[in-house]
């Protein structure tokens, strides 16, 4: 019987140390961890390393703990969607690096999967690419991405059951399914939590054996999802 | 950009989109294409957040917050639709499975540069999803206001931003004009807008073109 | 409205040319489109080359193609339960060519992908491994795999939709995924047709953006599975 | 290799295994592992075609032909078990997420060099997914009858054919003894079968090894 990993958000979130690389999934506020985000504010940690999509959406996300000075750098496909982080980056108090989207998905995947990187022809012929090895198979050239492995993983699921087998809802599946392969410890926060056997084992989007520990989330998203569009 | 001025590139563009094309729209400008597709013609919607069938922006009090676009804009998902995770999606866009896509940029050049992301020392966005879809659509469109706000081109002799995508932009749609880049000749100016020249886009274009033999004066007008 | 891909078996099936390459979906007879092959065995092509984990179960499958001699190769991980296999390969007839299981299925990914290749550790120190080139990141070394693209890739799924969104059975989703992935023309047998909206949008196993045409099965599979293991 | 002998090396890698391990376990004798799980100890184990949470086989009459593991025998699911495609498994496999696994071969050697998939000239059968779990489980066990059929030993100075993994094995468990490598003394004899002496290991094995100082006489009988 496959082992309960419910555990206490401190005792999960606890592993974080100052220094570490943490994979986050979300995109733009669609299935960020935000009750881990929270917790992550009120611990005495810094100097953190963040790969994301992004760093939140407007004033919530992981753009909170850039304004608490937990992060050192931001790797992700686009921080336009959090002003602040353009601010810090100018004022020198954070390192931002863009990576193509895809390719930052596939590096956390690569990451997961015990590959060594992955040969892309996304950014060839760009600045970006020049700060790539390059490396020609078949007469194309392609970009070498390497494979991204993270101390920590957070993630947020729609469903999840007490050994960690996670379903996203809708659009918010996005880099939660990436993000939750390639860390030493993933920590995946659920809305709703289920039994060994609830969920349909043809429709589990993140199998329980990627996840080390298994949260409640305390936001209610679902009053959050409503909301959301009604106060702008 | 006046919103009249988005509205006659959106529907310049929808004009472009073929019955049973699968295509992705950019953030901003390009989303509204959907508004413009001609009656007839059936397309799909990707969004690179994770989700295939986009539909119609639902009734206010019926939004989702788990059912958004890659601008955090509420969808419907189509009978047919299916989500997915941001590996899946972007198998789709760099494996060629995308028909088309539609980006805003900062400058294009005759060359088919497209520069999208950041203005050096000035503004770092990044590039999100655009160099994957520069990259793997079919069919690159950019659709965009003919010239900056400061009323320099960006349609340039060269791109001087870093570049989204080198040699990819197929299709450039403006307020003005249509270019359609051709494999020998470049960039063609097929159509000028009703209330231009053909003086009036040469002296607002540093990128090199050729105008078509049967270029179209008075366009856009459908 | 995605269009209905729902075509004849022959339309379907006539885009198959001599010479072309194949992937095919199914492990040893777990999800192995026997509809499509069954079809194939009464065309008119030859000097195929087929990637597929196997080469079927005994003598059902791939292998009934070989025997007709309709196959130039088989590239497969494993064709040790196709005894006909070896003894066509040791009379000359075929050749086969045997990679990792793991990464027959990523390299039908990335070419799906658009991706070039990818960089492995499996493999490495093995005979099987000089036939790759190697490279080295951050001082381990990988094997460089390269993307497989396919003409055609036939599969087999338990239900499907018109426009050719997908979902497997239990272990017989297998390389069925990745294979409706890497070919320029996608068929795939359906046990079960739908109408579109009727599969789950979030169960969907793969998305009908990869499929070209659907192809009602013709084989009562839910029979075969049941009298599988009572005739032995 | 007879049924008696089997079962002796099956019970003996049960009592390898270690309360919450996910495993993955190689066709024919390997597979007989999970009939020998100690009380008190609860694995999962992975089949590479597509599922975890495999659990006991079904009772006659229920079994599924879309329910199998990689050996094509009938499976059932325990709960909390899923089923997934062959990149996901080898994302698993490949990516360091299962903690052991077990599989058969054609030889062995001090180095940990295995070689079961082909012998040249003679025998394709394939590597399947052995490449793979060899490199990705973190702890590789060899079970195999100490010698094959012709009496030749199967533990050798070195593999002869050509290599399944390089230096990859980790514990090796015949029906008449246990060797477990440590990173510098190489190959280590812990213990030697009921029945059996040290004298007759080192007869029928090639292969390079030290003898543990407490190394256990008479096991394998609990």
């Amino acid at each position: 019987m496959p082992k309960n990993k419910v555990v206490p958000i401190e005792e999960a979130m606890s592993r974080i140390k100052s220094g570490m690389s943490i994979a986050v999934g979300g995109f733009i506020g669609q299935g960020d961890p935000l009750t881990l985000i929270d917790h992550l504010k009120t611990m005495d940690v810094k100097d953190l390393t963040i790969y994301e999509n992004d760093a939140g959406y407007r004033e919530r996300g992981v753009v909170e703990l850039v304004r608490l000075g937990k992060i050192k750098k931001v790797v992700a496909s686009h921080v336009g969607t959090t002003p602040y982080i353009g601010k810090a980056m100018n004022e020198g108090t954070l390192e931002v690096e863009v990576v193509p989207q895809g390719t930052l998905a596939e590096r956390m995947r690569s990451g997961g999967a015990g590959l060594g990187g992955f040969l892309t022809p996304t950014g060839i012929g760009t600045t970006y690419g020049e700060s790539r090895e390059q490396i020609e198979v078949d007469g194309r050239t392609y970009l070498l991405e390497k494979a991204l492995k993270c101390d920590i993983a957070i993630v947020r699921a729609h469903r999840g059951d007490t050994w960690g087998n996670l379903m996203y809802r809708g659009t918010s599946r996005n880099f939660n399914v990436p993000a939750a392969m390639c860390a030493d410890y993933v920590i995946a926060e659920v809305e709703n939590l289920y039994t060994l056997g609830e969920l349909d084992p043809e429709a589990v989007h993140t199998a329980g054996i990627f996840v080390d520990a298994v949260v409640r989330a305390n936001i209610d998203y679902c009053v959050l999802r409503e909301e959301a569009y009604h106060n702008g | 950009m006046a919103d009249d001025l988005k509205q006659i590139i959106a529907a310049r563009a929808g004009r472009e989109l073929k019955d049973g094309q699968i295509i992705n729209l950019g953030i901003g400008l390009p989303t509204l294409i959907a508004n413009h597709v001609p009656a007839g013609v059936d397309v799909i919607i990707q969004t690179e957040n994770g989700a295939i069938g986009v539909g119609p922006q639902p009734d206010p009090g019926c939004e989702d917050r788990d059912r958004a676009n890659a601008g955090n804009q509420p969808i419907s998902l189509l009978a047919g639709g299916s989500y997915f995770d941001s590996c899946t999606s972007f198998a789709m866009i760099r494996g060629g499975h995308l028909d088309a896509t539609f980006l805003g940029t900062l400058q294009v050049d005759g060359e088919g540069n497209i520069a999208n992301y950041m203005v050096p020392g000035k503004m770092l966005a990044g590039m999100g999803g655009a160099m994957d879809l520069i990259t793997g659509a079919k069919i690159v469109h950019i659709v965009t206001e003919h010239c900056a706000k400061d009323g320099t081109p960006k349609l340039m002799k060269a791109c001087t931003f870093p570049l989204t995508g080198a040699k990819e932009c197929d299709v450039i749609i403006t307020e003005r004009a249509l270019f359609r880049r051709h494999p020998d000749k470049g960039f063609v100016l097929e159509e000028v807008a009703a209330g231009h020249t053909l003086d009036d886009i040469a002296a607002c274009t540093d990128m090199a073109y050729v105008v078509a033999d049967d270029v179209k004066l008075d366009a856009f007008g459908e």
